[in-house]
């Protein structure tokens, strides 16, 4: 996407092979998924939109926090608390407005009612500002300092959001606030049209309209689908603008000091600039990216809520950062998109195949056994069959745990991620010889001779 | 990144002296709200309240006594984490699920010795999962020889069960990749803290358990105008315990062989390794110490607050953070301080703001510590 | 016994002359990662003996001290101690061969107290060893007297005192002393070479690394000259100082 | 990064010959009389001068007054004993380190306490003892992020697509001006190496031609040679001489004592964190407190 329409046809195939190379696993996933759930019975189409809406969204997480991580070197743990200032800022600029004193509910909140794409913009200008007052003091601190320091800051506002004093507050009449422990009803109306009237593609939106209602009659289907054609857009959109941020000199410097911000520095590069503009668009595009993630609960408009913003999301988005290996965007996507097949969504859909194979219900039989029942019968009878059945049904607590292991192999193993190490040249343009010169007179460097020119 | 010592950065700079004048000026406002709100007095300014309030003082002091309490398991816990930063050379993520680690099994041990041996109604594994309604055990250190015995073992298991734990954690986790950079062994510590939080959750479940009986455990009031201020024996022991334990490293670390190895590594591991020092046993000591420390922690927790679940370690783990790095991460005396800093702190807060955001304010305090000094108020000393 | 083996330029054979030294390295290469310091680097320290090694800045000097320690990548070459191999011994084993040694920087460990500093250079032994600390005490009268003092906050001179006394907590056979004048002021160099003929006379072989070229030639058995990371010259301390040469390499000839 | 050519800083630095260049000489008025008339010469320009720099390291004086001048087009060697002040010297005219005391000059312009990049800026660059090549990063890109103030290096330009081809034509020149760099030095067969591969020479020559690439007036260069293999390090020092010819003028810190001698017109020696002399690379070698400050001991200053 990056590629310059200067550079050599053979050249733009090898760039292009990137995006062919995601392309190809999302393929391979989606096979996987499509085969698996049609064994199972399960409808395709909300099979395939749920998996993109979890592969978009862990792939733009991955992509911006490896502007952070991989390419600055900013160890940023408090993820969760950008994406939660995007989108509260997104919900109180966009809500539909409340006369103060009109909702008898204490924690009832309205909003601006100004439209989504500028609540949206507003949102992720908002996570950068508050990006800008964690850079300040926080960015000359060490590594693990800042990790500590943006975790802290992160709970700090899901803390504040949480206290009932700024649920609900009077601003020219207009009832605003934050919802308190409660949260906040996204109710900004069917957001995936009003994004694809921004968009002014309103006719693309009416046409999905008449073709779900043809094939199922259903406009939540609309919906969802439309909610995940949006996601992959953004997706293909942080991809191409974090690649063209990082195939560019700005993206080389942040490479720089991500090895030696010393020697950058003394190279004459005004290091703490560059930090703090990397780190406020970073946690732009973490706000932006807090407004896609609860905008829509799989259909219906979303709903916010403070203990949805605990750190737990963060260490998801950092394990598919891992997994694909920091410092690369097109690893940062596919580990994204691993991270939300195999162990986000994994453990789920297996266990919905499972239910749909064996015609039980799994999650019941987890409400209703414990631990405790699930050892029992290997104590008496060796019998491990509970135990697995336990372990099944418990598989979405357990994800995090295998999460865990995975961290922990991948560190030991592999700390560049399953892909290895990708040489991403970080310039403008492929760093090829130029043509003027073959390989051939090397000898004119021999003897120095270069500098008459 | 190695930005913070010796090397000058323009934020640095631009940051700090403002900030000294509206941090003295904060501090100056606090004390002057506090002392009127004790006095009942409140000041207005054109119809707005500046300053002042009601504090009753009995609630004052019922918060310094919590907030103490609060600090020295704080404290206590800050130990190990401090002690691994300066020896092992990274941030342990992990250190908050060794307080759950504690907790769980110093509470099982003390629900299947009471349990078992106390009422005898109940099935091992029933006591072991914690499935009971804890009053009806009697689990108060004042309950009975049989509660009492329940609680010290239970302390003890909690302390040797999470020193396991941890020696396992360390050969698993962390010594393959001992040479590798502090980053690398911080993210490890992160899958490491949720292996073992997502255990306990797998094990235990998600519900909270409850123990004391309030019944059994003896209370000391004093009347004030104000109301009553009031302790129980369990506040006692978590008082006489931290501060033994406390006082007890402070003594291992000053007068034992290895206590002054792990200072001597925390200095300078070059020097230890020419000088003979066997520095992998050193480390071992180091999570040996740090473990049954945090595991101890932990359970004095279980017997102050009354009850615990698989996430609240996790959920300290960056209160005891912010008490490490107010005192200087990598000192252990810095860390006792800072945790009554800290445990005070979020206690205080709610002095002057509402409750939900006490532990949001040690936080901030935390922040502020950073900004304004980032070697910590012990500052210079990177000595266990 | 400085005189009994100074001044060894004699004609006897190479092999005859070192078969009984204390510490013998042959042909070693070393250096840090793949950069090689040091090229074929011969050396001898006899029992008792008092050995310098001085040169130009950069030459290697102190790559040979670590080198000895087992502190470099080691690339050729071997070093014997005591007729037992130690070439490529980690320092925490060679430690237990009878050698001591003395870093030049961060030789302290700054937050102990100077007793403690001293107990430290004794933890392989499974008692402090009273009777090595009452020797350090009286040869280093100064860490008797600060002994509950926080080494880091001593003067530099103190602070080199307690590093060779925590070297000689283990009574070692040789001392391997890297710039101990470094960074001294000059009525402290005086005071510190006299401490360290002071070892040498109780019996404890030196081999010193040495920027005080003159100071520390006059004062010892024998001198080897490295330039470049290969030893140039060996002779007796002042035949090498009074030697036009040797001066001019200094300053490059 | 337009003027793409290693050609010689003059203008700016000739119109700034400071006026009391040849106060400091003063200060060395015990020498005897060869360095006494190299005192009396006044240069054509001296783009930096140092003025009674003063570091401390807590209790530890590492630099105690040094003072300084460097001349314009020279090659200046800055020697001493270990521990002499020499790279604690570098590292406060650099910004680096900030001094406790003393005035540093550069083209004229106090840039005493500067940021590093603010004094790189100026066009005074230097190059570090241990050679900090960005390990992850290929040779090439090592070499692209150093010139000086590229377009490229503003977000906005990079992103926008209507700036864009103006960075991509910028690219271009540079990776040309790279190229030359990497064959001046030979170490084109290594440009998609990662830095962190190179062997220790070949770190060396990277950060000088990466240094170069800055396009600065003064090169401070921190023991460029160490490490470095004597038939590159030959070569290395035809391209110093060629550059100092065009006008580029060179402080380094070396202990090679050959080197320095036979090279620079120019020595400083620093002794105990003061300059012990200055003078002619003859004044220096005849000068007996020099070799008694190597060989050790006290020194008169």
């Amino acid at each position: 996407m990056s590629v310059s329409d200067r550079v050599p046809d053979r050249v733009s195939a090898v760039r292009d092979s990137d995006p062919a190379m995601i392309l190809l696993l999302l393929l391979a996933i989606y096979a996987v998924y499509l085969v698996l759930g049609s064994i199972a019975g399960v409808d395709p189409l909300s099979n395939l939109t749920s998996l993109t809406r979890w592969i978009g969204l862990f792939a733009i997480a991955a992509l911006a926090l490896n502007l952070h991580w991989g390419y600055t070197g900013l160890f940023n743990i408090g993820v969760i608390g950008f994406m939660g200032v995007g989108v509260y800022v997104t919900a109180i600029v966009s809500k539909e407005p409340m006369a103060a004193g009109g909702g008898a509910v204490g924690g009832a909140a309205g909003g601006l009612g100004l439209p989504l794409p500028i609540g949206m913009l507003a949102g992720a200008l908002a996570a950068a500002l508050f990006g800008l007052l964690v850079a300040l003091p926080a960015l000359r601190l060490r590594a693990d300092y800042l990790a500590i320091v943006t975790v802290a800051v992160s709970e700090i506002f899901r803390l504040s959001v949480r206290n009932g004093n700024i649920a609900s507050f009077n601003v020219g009449g207009l009832a605003l606030g934050f919802g308190g422990g409660d949260g906040l009803q996204l109710d900004w109306g069917s957001e995936v049209e009003l994004l694809f009237d921004a968009l002014l593609l309103g006719g693309v939106y009416d046409g999905l309209v008449r073709a779900a209602e043809q094939l199922t009659g259903s406009p939540v289907t609309v919906d969802r689908v439309g909610y995940a054609l949006i996601l992959l857009a953004f997706m293909a959109g942080y991809y191409a603008l974090l690649q063209r941020m990082g195939n560019s000199p700005f993206g080389r410097v942040l490479k720089a000091i991500r090895e030696d911000e010393e020697a950058t520095n003394s190279l004459g590069k005004d290091t703490d600039r560059f930090k703090i503009v990397v780190f406020m668009i970073g946690c732009g595009l973490m706000g932006l990216l807090g407004v896609l993630w609860y905008m829509n609960a799989g259909g219906g408009g979303g709903s916010i809520n403070p203990t949805q913003f605990r750190p737990t999301i963060t260490f998801y988005i950092w394990v598919a950062l891992i997994i694909g290996g920091a410092g690369s965007n097109t690893g940062s996507v596919m580990g994204g998109a691993l991270f939300a097949a195999v162990l986000y969504r994994g453990p789920r859909f297996l266990q919905t195949v499972i239910d749909e194979l064996t015609g039980t219900d799994l999650s019941r039989f987890a409400r209703q056994t414990g631990f405790g029942e699930a050892m029992a019968p290997i104590a008496g009878s060796f019998d491990v069959f509970p135990l697995l059945l336990y372990t099944v049904t418990k598989l979405q607590d357990l994800q995090l745990l295998i999460m865990g292991l995975v961290i922990i192999y991948l560190m030991h193993n592999r700390p560049q991620g399953l892909l290895g190490h990708r040489k991403e040249q970080a310039a403008a343009i492929e760093l090829s010889r130029p043509d003027r010169r073959s390989g051939g007179d090397r000898a004119v460097a021999a003897d120095g001779g270069v500098e008459d020119e | 990144m190695g930005v913070a010592d010796g090397y000058r950065t323009r934020v640095g700079v631009l940051v700090e002296n403002p900030l000294y004048g509206l941090l003295a000026f904060v501090g100056l406002y606090l004390v002057a709200d506090l002392i009127l709100k004790l006095g009942g007095i409140e000041l207005e300014l054109a119809g707005v309240k500046v300053l002042g309030g009601f504090e009753p003082l009995n609630s004052f002091l019922s918060k310094v006594i919590s907030g103490l309490l609060r600090g020295l398991i704080i404290g206590l816990t800050g130990i190990g984490l401090s002690m691994t930063y300066s020896i092992l050379g990274f941030a342990n993520f992990a250190h908050g699920d060794f307080i759950t680690v504690g907790a769980f099994i110093g509470t099982v041990t003390s629900y299947i010795v009471a349990g078992v041996i106390g009422a005898a109604t109940y099935d091992i594994g029933t006591l072991a999962l914690l499935k009971i309604q804890a009053t009806q055990l009697g689990l108060a250190i004042t309950g009975g020889w049989v509660a009492f015995a329940a609680i010290v073992l239970g302390l003890v298991v909690a302390g040797a069960g999470t020193v396991g734990v941890v020696l396992v954690v360390d050969r698993l986790a962390f010594k393959p990749i001992r040479d590798r950079s502090s980053v690398a062994l911080l993210i490890t510590s992160i899958g490491v803290a949720l292996v073992v939080r997502y255990l306990a959750n797998f094990i235990w479940g998600i519900e909270k358990f409850t123990t004391s009986s309030p019944l059994d455990v003896w209370e000391f009031s004093v009347t004030l105008s104000s109301g009553d201020v009031t302790v129980n024996a369990h506040d006692l022991t978590l008082l006489v315990l931290a501060v033994s334990l406390m006082l007890g490293v402070h003594v291992l670390l000053q007068t034992s062989k290895l206590g002054k190895a792990m200072r001597a590594m925390a200095d300078n591991k070059d020097l230890a390794r020419v000088t003979g020092i066997p520095t992998e046993r050193v480390i071992r000591f180091t999570w040996v110490l740090g473990g049954s420390l945090t595991g101890v922690a932990g359970y004095t927790w279980v017997l102050w607050r009354g009850t615990f679940g698989w996430f609240d370690g996790w959920l300290f783990l960056l209160l005891v953070f912010a008490a490490v790095i107010l005192g200087g991460i990598g000192s252990i005396y810095g860390a006792m301080a800072g945790g009554l800093v800290i445990g005070l702190a979020r206690d205080l807060s709610t002095v002057f703001i509402p409750s939900a955001l006490a532990k949001a304010s040690a936080f901030a305090l935390m922040i502020v510590v950073l900004v304004v000094k980032p070697s910590g108020l012990f500052a210079g000393r990177t000595t266990a | 016994m400085s005189t009994e083996t100074g001044a060894a330029s004699g004609a006897a054979t190479e092999i005859d002359r070192w078969s009984e030294s204390l510490l013998q390295v042959r042909n070693l290469d070393a250096g840090y990662g793949d950069l090689q310091i040091l090229t074929d680097v011969d050396l001898d320290v006899r029992d008792g003996e008092y050995v310098t090694i001085v040169g130009p800045n950069g030459a290697g000097k102190s790559t040979v001290m670590k080198s000895v320690f087992g502190l470099t990548s080691h690339m050729g070459g071997t070093v014997t101690f005591d007729d037992s191999d130690i070439t490529g011994m980690p320092p925490d084993e060679i430690i237990y061969e009878g050698l001591g040694y003395v870093p030049q920087n961060n030789n302290i460990f700054d937050s102990l107290s100077v007793r403690e500093n001293l107990e430290m250079g004794a933890y392989i032994l499974d008692e402090v060893p009273e009777d090595a600390l009452a020797e350090v005490f009286e040869r280093f009268p100064i860490l008797e007297e600060r002994q509950d003092q926080t080494a880091g906050t001593m003067s530099g001179g103190q602070q080199q005192m307690l590093a060779m006394g925590r070297a000689l907590m283990l009574s070692p056979e040789m001392l391997l002393l890297d710039e101990p004048s470094a960074g001294l002021a000059p009525d402290l160099v005086d005071e510190m070479f006299e401490k360290v003929d002071e070892i040498n006379d109780a019996g404890t072989s030196i081999l010193m690394v040495e920027q005080n070229a003159k100071e520390a030639l006059r004062r010892c058995d024998r001198g080897y000259v490295l330039v470049d990371g290969k030893n140039r010259y060996e002779d007796s301390g002042t035949a090498l100082l009074d030697d036009e040469q040797v001066r001019r390499d200094f300053l490059g000839g | 990064m337009s003027d793409t050519d290693i050609d010689a800083p003059d203008e700016a630095v000739q119109a700034n010959v400071p006026d009391d260049a040849d106060v400091d000489y003063e200060e060395a008025e015990t020498q005897d009389s060869e360095t006494e008339e190299a005192a009396k010469h006044v240069p054509e320009a001296v783009p930096l001068q140092v003025e009674s720099l003063t570091k401390q390291f807590g209790g530890l004086t590492a630099v105690d007054g040094a003072s300084f001048e460097v001349e314009q087009g020279s090659l200046t060697g800055l020697i001493g004993p270990n521990g002499a002040g020499k790279s604690t010297t570098f590292n406060c005219i650099t910004g680096v380190l900030e001094p406790t005391a003393g005035v540093v000059r550069f083209n004229g312009e106090d840039i005493t306490g500067l940021a590093p990049h603010e004094v790189a800026d100026r066009g005074l660059a230097r190059t570090f003892q241990i050679a900090r090549e960005l390990g992850e990063m290929t040779v090439l890109e090592n070499l692209m992020l150093a010139p000086m103030g590229q377009r490229g290096e503003s977000l906005w330009r990079s992103v926008l697509p209507f700036t864009r081809r103006s960075v991509v034509e910028e690219e271009e020149e540079v990776l040309e001006e790279v190229w030359d760099t990497l064959e001046f030095f030979d170490i084109d067969h290594l440009a998609d190496e990662y830095a962190g591969n190179l062997s220790g020479g070949q770190r060396k020559l990277l950060e000088l031609a990466r240094v170069l690439l800055t396009d600065p007036d003064v090169l401070l260069l921190d023991e460029p040679f160490a490490g470095v293999n004597p038939s590159l390090e030959e070569r290395l020092l035809e391209h110093l001489h060629e550059l100092r010819e065009q006008g580029y003028t060179f402080l380094i810190v070396e202990h090679d004592m050959d080197l320095i001698m036979n090279n620079c017109e120019r020595v400083i020696v620093m002794h105990q964190g003061s300059v012990l002399t200055e003078g002619t690379p003859e004044d220096v070698k005849s000068d007996e407190r020099v070799l008694e400050a190597y060989l050790g001991g006290e020194v008169e200053t």
